[in-house]
């Protein structure tokens, strides 16, 4: 609105949760971090999340213009998209492609990103080998058939298979790439001041003409303080913002705001710390489960904008089953088995908390709801409260001696989430199976599913998991939650799928 | 302050004193020697939240040209106060002025405004304190805190003129490396010089009287002596009435023509000064002399009034030196005496001196 | 020699002046002053709040009533209405006073009981004064909140953590008056005579001196408690100090801050009472200064203000 | 004649100013007390006399060994004080006591009346109820009502706290009392109380005194001999009275044109011109350190002459009484 | 003393003062319960990267040892890296100091401004109705936890007035320029500087009524100076070594308010840093923010203390 240059050029301000993680795509932990780097880097594939409503999104090509599948499913053949450059001109090829899965995978590489192996397991887990076929065939070879391959490699949050500049990693090495993420995205990296703002523009060369930038830029910015973040919104300093409080809707909506929402994966678990002496206790870990007032906290927590959860397998994920109850509100029944495990007083431990990201929302207010939860049945938790990517790292720690629970928000449209979280490969400092949960059973099962050949089968066989799960009571769902963001009246064009990040291309600004 | 503005009824025991101070004063404007300052019946109280105190109570005194009065008496006696008030320089509040007035060139200092007042302080009244490096300030140069002051009554003298003119009053007052001084902070100067830098800043603007409140207290004794003899040559030279607060006798000797013994807010006697060193009337006159040691004389031991000053909040109704006096008597204890005339010139506090009960005779014993 | 009544007399009338010693002075400056009366008063009612709290707060402090959250001021049971939890505002805060309380004013006495032995010595004993001191200029090189924050973070969050964190920061503040006043009290002539009467070295310091000096370190806690008061509840807010559910002002006070669009009173609620506890403090704290400061009790039973040079 | 209480020699006291904490450094030094002998008659008031900053009271700290002297030699009542631990010293304190200028710093603000007064008494391991007792017995010898002894000192006035100060002085039943300008800040009727109250106290109690005032008139009149110091060292002793009417330093007659008589006048305008003109000479002197040589008093003395800026007079016997340090009265003989 | 002679000496003193600062930031991360190399590197590390640490770091040296390394790195101007961010901690602190000193300086420039204004106002009135009025108001200010009336000022200013703007240093479109960082600092200064206008008032007033009830001022009212010359000129001029120095101290103070008032106003300082990194349990980048924020406080005493030397005569 002001009469420079750059104010010609359309800008619009996201505000979002949290600050920024890591920029470098293959060890960035943050699903908020992903809300850009899906906008500045792409992999073979991606989930189309210009469309709103409640089914998960599709997968369609990226810079992949086509795949082929072997009959064995194991090999895939990726026809790369030729005439893409990345944001400083280095072309996309196989031999980019190549430069990325040795970063990703390849220990021995030179520009190995050691964290990407913890935290893309998940997607690399099958992996046996890849080559370049010619300048834009690439091909992957799977040890054993993954009936998931393909979403896995959509996926983001933490890290995820994108593309990044080789020229640019051999330039700036694996840390100083943080400052030059480039990739081939609809957006370019403009700058970042770490704390501040994450500026990024539209890529006039971007070869999707379809997903061409609306605007010109885009000016994101982490205000974790959801008040701030809202009155900020109301007084126009920001345009868009993820988030607001359940209990500010109102209040926006009568400030002439736009509230956009939709059903999304996000499910809040407690992780449980199995190696702690008490919690090792399954009667215990059920007492618990039975003692959280799900429906309650939905509607008061969240204002509504929350189903409860039960069991794990999520909302928008595969075999997710609406009628599964892994156990039922009962704080006395709870009190009964806990006398039965030992413990007719109760016991005390801690809780990791963190004050979330993404589309956390009051997750303080949800601990000490759990906390109000637990002393009813005579558990006295303390909590503790870090920062969302100080957690994560705590996560993928492991829970620490001393804590009985950590939670986070997860959930993804694929079941990849619950390879990095059940599986025993995943435990620290593999990844987020921070509880140290092993069942090779659920490991069996879970390969089991990802080699499944028809979708029934692959629900069947998570739906077993689920009912493990359950029995061993090793995680906790709460509920799930709604994604909600509200913009100014000026900001037309978002659509909000049901997916944890969002789609930036389509969003354009009234003058 | 109404009190002081409107002519009052006189109060109490002073009456009489007061209807010979009106009288006096409209008879000493028509001849020569007006005086140049002259109190009347001033008093100035305390209002502290302890309770009222009187610390000046109905003090009355006439200067001169050529006299230097000596104002002594003990701590708390009131003097400076006495001293302040002539400037209405008591802060008000605690104080407050509650009677009396005060005449400079025949102008009433009490009633006058914030800025007529400044035209009578340090023009025609010039001031100097006991403590000689405290009264300067210590931020300025000795230059320029004189330039300040004489610019301050002569607007049209300018920096030059301003800077020639202290140089010339620091000359007056005995210092030869004027330029030195001038440049000096207070504190790179003795007690002494400071003492004379006060000397010459309350000169520099050729007051009409000067008033020195304890001028060498803070003083060793050879300064001290150098300071009184610079005030009795400025009293010579300049004609310059004087008006000096001690409690040492020996600095009433030597330099003052008259002498005032105040005591608990009154002034007991007043005279000339040797009349009073060589014969006190008053007891408590008489026995402060005696109280100081006199190197000249060969016996040894000390008189000592016994006991102490009054608490001046509650100040005794009668006489306020009767607790510690030893002719006291009856009346003493219930009236306060007025001031009797009991020589031309000479005044006296005390029931001793009753004209109508006959000079120096105990009256009711 | 003085006969016996007389010596009984005497001892008599010393035991009550003993008792006057310690509160006469505070009574004449405070009780005498109805500012400070008053704000002494509120003091004492937060404690007794404090204490009470169990008993008198209209509802257990954690306890939520979920529908009525964020309901204002005024709502029928709940007088400050109810926060984002559902819980009573009233009740949160009368619990809240100990701990805002206890916080505030334990590291400033722990301070204060470290400072005292430490300055005296260290006037004592210049050399090792000098050393000491400088020391405390390290201290000194930190902005107060910053070093608090500091050790605070270092240690980890918790209310023994916090008060640890303000006793150190607040040790060299202490003991730099004591210090001051002692090698101001040392240069009396009381200490001389007392060394001239053979009194020993420990003796004098802890016998004559330390009266005199530990009210200078009285007073000058007292006009800081409600710095630390602000200060402790900073480091609650900063989420350094008490940890929830515990009901804590400052902690109140950084919760609401995510309600302020639609809930205001969620965070000025808590920080009015911390305005308030500590304005009392500081009226109290300044009062306590005029009362027992020598320079002002001189004044104040003389009657004779030093005025004029 | 009574033999001597207390005899010092050759002593010598200087103060080193010194700048920063851990790496000191020395930027100036006084001398405060340079080379006085000294001889304290049992029974007598010696009065000391000297313009501000001149030593006194430091002399006075040294004999009492509240400071530690430089050099020499101090011996009280046929003990050599010099090099006794604290604990040594610990019965000796009991014979000699101190009495301050400034009667309300001298007491304990925070102590009641009384347990000021005891606390020499308690030190000195007397029970409680006996040290009351004396208390008692002291506050009424200095003209005190013991019945009001809870009260603080700041709720006396400051003749009544200098009685105090005299009490504890006097608890121990000293020998010796150093008076450090005992009366100086009083008023002039209360000190003469305090004086008579010290001078009946001397008699009565058989003490000795070392009077230290720069108020020459009350030396004269309470001392039997007096002695002038200027700069650290003695300028003139002699009998109080022959000091006062016939001086022979210079010094000395300067000092005492400078007194302000009661009862005539005169005498002090030419002291007072005198000291004018030599205002800048002494000024000068007092900037510099002290000369190394010479006289201490050669930069501000009208009478000076060759001898008195190189070399620096001994303090000598001139008659009988009298001691000196000014080459004007050296006998030929003395001067080698 | 001469100034430069004071500022050289003064220089020298600071050194130690500063040596002890480094002293006790790298001692606080003794405090921190566990192991120190799995502090440094973070929860991610594994066996064998925190013993190639622990080696480089020397810890099982003597801790002297350990201090001299780190020192050495420090004077080199190495934090080591932020935890959370993987960037040198000294990268990262460089904008966000300058940052705070903008809004230090404006809170600075209100404290000088109303501490002093209000100061001398009440004074010269003093006991009279604006002496009353101006204590009450500072004993008020004074017993304002900084959170909270910045988040009333938020309140007030921001949500309901929508007079300022609420959050950042800049507009987040077309960010830059003077007049947008004027609209942006003025509630984040009057936050951070409210107490300290509340203790330089009432310690400047103190000592101009003290000074005021100087022997020189009656001197110079008894020459026929008026009130306001008095006040103004000697009044003044003799308080300004106080106030000088106490607004030095409160270089300190608003350090301690800035981090309050940073982080609810979201201004990208220090302040605002060090909660975060709080947050993350960032070690490195809490000592990087604390060592600044100290380097720059004492580096501010010693101007103020300069101040104060230029102003006071006696010291000439
Ligand atoms: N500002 C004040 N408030 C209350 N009482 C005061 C004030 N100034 C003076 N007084 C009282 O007035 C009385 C007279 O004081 P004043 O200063 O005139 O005595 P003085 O004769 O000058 O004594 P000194 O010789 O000690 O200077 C004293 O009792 C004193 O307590
Ligand atoms: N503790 C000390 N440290 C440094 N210098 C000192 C100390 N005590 C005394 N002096 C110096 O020693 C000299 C003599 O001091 P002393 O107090 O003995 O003099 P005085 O004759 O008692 O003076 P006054 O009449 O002022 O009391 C002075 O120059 C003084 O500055
Ligand atoms: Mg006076
Ligand atoms: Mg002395």
């Amino acid at each position: 609105s002001g009469s420079s240059a750059l104010a010609a050029e359309s800008t619009i301000v996201v505000a979002v949760e949290s600050d920024f993680g890591r920029m470098d795509p293959h060890a960035s932990g943050t699903w908020n971090t992903f809300k850009v780097l899906r906008h500045i880097f792409e992999g073979f594939v991606e989930e189309d999340l210009t469309k709103g409503g409640s089914a998960v999104p599709e997968v369609v090509p990226a810079l992949a213009e086509s795949w082929e599948i072997s009959d064995d499913r194991k090999t895939y053949t990726f026809h790369l998209r030729q005439g893409v450059k990345f944001h400083d001109g280095t072309p996309w090829n196989a031999d980019a492609a190549k430069f990325n899965l040795d970063r990703m995978t390849n220990e021995s590489f030179e520009f190995f990103q050691p964290i990407s192996k913890g935290m893309m397991g998940w997607v690399w887990q099958d992996l046996n080998s890849y080559e370049v076929v010619d300048e834009y065939t690439f091909r992957i070879n799977l040890k054993q058939p993954n009936s998931e391959f393909i979403r896995r490699l959509t996926a983001g949050g933490s890290g995820s298979p994108r593309m990044m500049s080789p020229a640019a990693v051999k330039q700036y090495g694996n840390d100083g790439i943080e400052q030059h993420p480039l990739g081939t995205g609809p957006f370019k990296f403009v700058e970042r001041v770490v704390g501040e703002k994450l500026v990024i523009a539209k890529n006039e060369d971007y070869w999707n003409e379809a997903r061409k930038p609306k605007v010109d830029r885009i000016i994101l910015r982490g205000i974790p303080e959801v008040a701030t973040r809202e009155l900020a919104l109301i007084s126009g300093e920001v345009d868009f913002i993820g988030t607001p409080s359940p209990d500010s809707i109102e209040h926006l909506k009568e400030q002439g705001m736009k509230i956009v929402t939709a059903p999304s994966p996000t499910m809040y678990v407690l992780w449980v710390n199995l190696k702690d002496p008490v919690l090792g206790n399954v009667k215990v870990r059920q007492a618990i489960c039975m003692a959280i007032d799900r429906d309650n906290m939905a509607k008061y927590q969240r204002k509504g904008f929350a189903q409860p959860a039960y069991g794990i397998l999520n909302f928008g994920g595969p075999g997710y089953d609406p009628a599964f109850r892994d156990c039922e509100y009962n704080p006395e029944a709870a009190k009964k088995l806990l006398a039965e495990a030992g413990y007719p007083d109760g016991f005390s431990t801690r809780m990791d908390w963190t004050f979330g990201a993404g589309s956390d929302v009051n997750t303080k207010g949800d601990a000490e709801w759990l906390q109000r939860d637990f002393e009813k049945i005579g558990i006295k938790a303390s909590i503790e409260m870090f920062d969302n990517n100080t957690y994560w790292d705590m996560m993928t720690a492991g829970i620490r001696e001393g804590t009985g629970f950590m939670s986070v928000s997860w959930g993804e449209s694929t079941f990849a989430w619950l390879d990095q979280v059940l599986a025993s490969t995943a435990q620290p400092p593999s990844c987020c199976n921070s509880g140290y949960y092993n069942n090779p059973n659920v490991d069996a099962l879970l390969s089991a599913a990802r080699a499944a050949g028809s979708e029934e089968e692959m629900t069947a066989k998570l739906r077993e998991v689920q009912k493990i799960i359950a029995d061993d009571m090793s995680f906790i769902a709460y509920y799930t939650a709604d994604s909600v963001y509200a913009t100014r009246p000026e900001i037309e064009g978002f659509v909000l799928a049901p997916q944890h990040w969002i789609d930036l291309t389509g969003v354009s600004k009234k003058p | 302050m109404a009190a002081a503005q409107a002519p009052q009824a006189p109060e109490g025991g002073a009456a009489h004193h007061q209807a010979i101070g009106q009288a006096g004063r409209a008879a000493a404007r028509a001849s020569m020697a007006a005086p140049i300052l002259s109190v009347q019946n001033l008093k100035t109280w305390f209002y502290a939240a302890a309770g009222v105190v009187r610390a000046v109570d109905g003090v009355s005194f006439e200067v001169r040209e050529n006299d230097i009065l000596a104002i002594v008496g003990e701590s708390g006696s009131g003097k400076t106060v006495t001293a302040l008030s002539i400037l209405k320089l008591v802060p008000t509040p605690p104080g407050r002025y509650v009677g009396g007035h005060v005449f400079v060139d025949g102008e009433d200092v009490l009633s006058q405004d914030a800025t007529a007042l400044e035209a009578v302080r340090g023009a025609k009244v010039g001031m100097i304190f006991q403590n000689p490096r405290g009264s300067l300030d210590p931020s300025f140069t000795i230059g320029s805190q004189l330039v300040e002051t004489i610019r301050r009554h002569d607007p049209v003298a300018n920096r030059t003129d301003a800077l020639r003119r202290a140089a010339t009053a620091l000359l007056e007052v005995g210092f030869d490396n004027i330029e030195h001084v001038l440049e000096s902070y207070p504190h790179q100067l003795s007690g002494g010089m400071c003492q004379r830098v006060g000397l010459a800043i309350a000169l520099a603007c050729r007051p009409r009287i000067l008033i020195a409140d304890e001028p060498t207290t803070a003083l060793d004794v050879g300064v001290q002596a150098k300071i009184l003899l610079l005030l009795k040559r400025k009293n010579q030279d300049l004609n310059l009435p004087i008006i000096v607060i001690t409690h040492d006798f020996g600095v009433v000797r030597a330099i003052a023509t008259r002498v005032a013994v105040m005591y608990a807010g009154l002034i007991q006697e007043e005279g000339l000064v040797d009349a009073i060193l060589e014969a006190p009337q008053h007891p408590y006159t008489a026995a402060l002399i005696q109280s100081v040691p006199d190197p000249d004389t060969d016996v040894a031991g000390f008189s000592a009034i016994p006991g102490e000053a009054p608490d001046p909040i509650a100040v005794p109704d009668g006489c306020r030196f009767a607790s510690r006096c030893e002719r006291v008597h009856a009346r003493c204890r219930i009236e306060l005496p007025p001031l009797h005339e009991v020589a031309d010139g000479r005044q006296v506090r005390c029931h001793l001196y009753d004209p109508t009960k006959g000079n120096g005779s105990c009256p009711e014993t | 020699m003085v006969d016996g009544p007389v010596t009984g007399k005497v001892a008599s009338s010393r035991r009550r002046a003993r008792r006057r010693t310690n509160l006469y002075f505070v009574w004449h400056g405070v009780g005498s002053d109805p500012v400070a009366r008053g704000a002494a008063f509120l003091i004492l009612v937060l404690l007794l709040c404090a204490i009470l709290a169990p008993v008198i707060a209209p509802f257990d402090p954690n306890a939520a009533h979920n529908a009525l959250r964020l309901q204002p001021p005024g709502t029928p049971g709940h007088p400050l209405g109810v926060d984002h939890q559902g819980r009573d505002i009233l009740s949160r805060l009368l619990h809240g006073s100990g701990m805002t309380l206890l916080a505030g004013v334990l590291p400033v006495v722990l301070g204060a009981v470290i400072s005292i032995p430490l300055g005296l010595v260290g006037a004592w004993y210049p050399r090792l004064g000098e050393i000491v001191m400088r020391l405390m200029d390290i201290v000194f090189a930190f902005p107060m909140a910053l070093l608090a924050i500091m050790l605070a973070a270092f240690m980890g969050p918790g209310l023994l953590n916090m008060i640890l964190a303000l006793v150190v920061t607040l040790v060299p503040y202490n003991t730099r008056v004591v210090y001051a006043a002692a090698t101001q009290e040392r240069q009396l002539a009381y200490i001389e005579a007392a060394r001239a009467a053979a009194t020993p070295d420990l003796k004098i310091l802890f016998v004559e001196m330390l009266p005199n000096v530990a009210a200078a370190s009285v007073v000058y806690s007292c006009t800081i408690i409600g710095a630390v008061v602000i200060t402790a509840a900073g480091l609650s807010f900063l989420g350094l100090g008490v940890q929830p559910p515990i009901a804590e002002w400052g902690i109140m006070t950084s919760e609401g801050r995510s309600y302020l669009v639609n809930a205001p009173h969620i965070s000025a609620l808590p920080g009015i009472a911390i305005t308030v506890l500590v304005l009392a403090f500081n009226l109290v704290g300044d009062a306590l200064r005029d009362s027992l400061d020598p320079q002002t009790r001189l004044r104040l039973v003389r009657h004779r203000p030093h005025l004029f040079g | 004649m009574s033999g001597n209480l207390i005899e010092v020699r050759g002593l010598k006291k200087s103060f080193q100013v010194t700048r920063g904490a851990i790496l000191r450094r020395v930027v100036g030094v006084t001398t405060a007390v340079d080379n006085v002998d000294l001889d304290i008659k049992e029974g007598e008031i010696l009065g000391c006399v000297g313009g501000s900053g001149s030593g006194k009271s430091t002399l006075g700290r040294l004999i009492l060994r509240l400071i530690e002297a430089d050099e020499g030699r101090i011996n009280f009542a046929g003990r050599e004080l010099t090099g006794l631990s604290f604990k040594q010293m610990c019965p000796l304190r009991r014979e000699m006591q101190i009495v301050f200028q400034d009667p309300l710093h001298s007491l304990n603000p925070r102590r009641t009346v009384a347990e000021n007064v005891e606390r020499p008494l308690l030190n000195f391991g007397v029970p409680r109820a006996e040290a009351r007792g004396r208390m008692a017995e002291l506050l009424t010898m200095v003209g005190l009502d013991p019945t009001q002894s809870h009260k603080y000192p700041h709720e006396y006035s400051g003749g009544q706290c200098q009685r105090i100060a005299i009490a504890r002085a006097l608890a121990l039943r000293p020998r010796f009392l150093f008076l450090d300008e005992p009366v100086s800040s009083l008023d002039v009727s209360i000190q003469a109380q305090i004086l008579k109250l010290l001078l009946d106290l001397q008699q009565r109690l058989k003490l000795t005194f070392l009077f230290v005032s720069h108020d020459l008139k009350i030396v004269r009149q309470i001392a039997h001999r007096t002695v002038v110091m200027y700069r650290g060292r003695l300028l003139e002793l002699g009998d109080s009275d022959a000091v006062y009417r016939s001086p022979m330093h210079p010094f000395t007659k300067n000092f005492l044109g400078t007194v302000l008589h009661v009862r005539k006048g005169g005498r002090w305008e030419l002291a007072a011109q005198r000291a004018e003109d030599l205002e800048d000479l002494n000024r000068q002197s007092a900037t510099h350190a002290a000369p190394q040589a010479g006289c201490v008093y050669a930069g501000a003395c009208a009478e000076r002459f060759l001898p008195c800026a190189s070399e620096r007079p001994p303090l000598f016997r001139a008659t009988d009484d009298r001691w000196v340090a000014c080459h004007l009265y050296r006998p030929p003989q003395a001067a080698q | 003393m001469s100034i430069l002679r004071f500022v050289l000496a003064r220089f020298g003193a600071i050194i130690p003062v500063l040596i002890g600062v480094t002293l006790v930031v790298f001692l606080s991360l003794q405090l921190v319960p566990g192991d120190i190399a799995l502090t440094l590197l973070g929860r991610f590390a594994n066996a064998e990267q925190l013993e190639t640490l622990r080696r480089h770091l020397g810890l099982d040296q003597p801790l002297l040892v350990q201090y001299a390394d780190w020192f050495m790195r420090l004077v080199q101007g190495d934090l080591g890296d932020s935890l959370a961010q993987k960037i040198p901690v000294a990268l990262i602190l460089i904008p966000k100091v300058a940052n705070s000193l903008i809004l230090m300086a404006g809170s600075l420039i209100l404290v000088i401004a109303f501490g002093f204004g209000l100061s001398v106002l009440a004074a010269a009135n003093f006991r009279g109705p604006a002496d009353r009025v101006i204590v009450f108001v500072s004993l008020i200010l004074a017993s304002l936890p900084v959170f909270w009336l910045g988040l009333v000022l938020l309140y007030v200013f921001g949500v309901k007035w929508k007079l300022f703007p609420i959050s950042g240093m800049y507009d987040m479109i077309d960010p830059g320029g003077l007049g947008q960082l004027l609209h942006h600092i003025v509630i984040p200064a009057v936050t951070t500087a409210a107490s300290s206008i509340a203790i330089v008032t009432r310690v400047t007033r103190s000592r101009l009524i003290d000074v005021l009830h100087q022997p020189y001022i009656l001197a110079c009212t008894a020459r026929g100076l008026s009130r306001r010359r008095v006040v103004l000129r000697h009044g003044v001029r003799n308080s300004l070594a106080t106030f000088a120095n106490i607004g030095g101290l409160q270089i300190g103070y608003l350090f301690g308010g800035v981090i309050f008032s940073e982080i609810i106003f979201n201004w990208p300082g220090i302040g605002m840093q060090l909660y975060e990194s709080i947050l993350q349990r960032d070690a490195p980048m809490i000592q990087g923010c604390v060592l600044a924020v100290a380097v720059v406080f004492v580096l501010g005493n010693l101007i103020s203390d300069v101040i104060v030397h230029a102003l006071d005569t006696t010291r000439r």
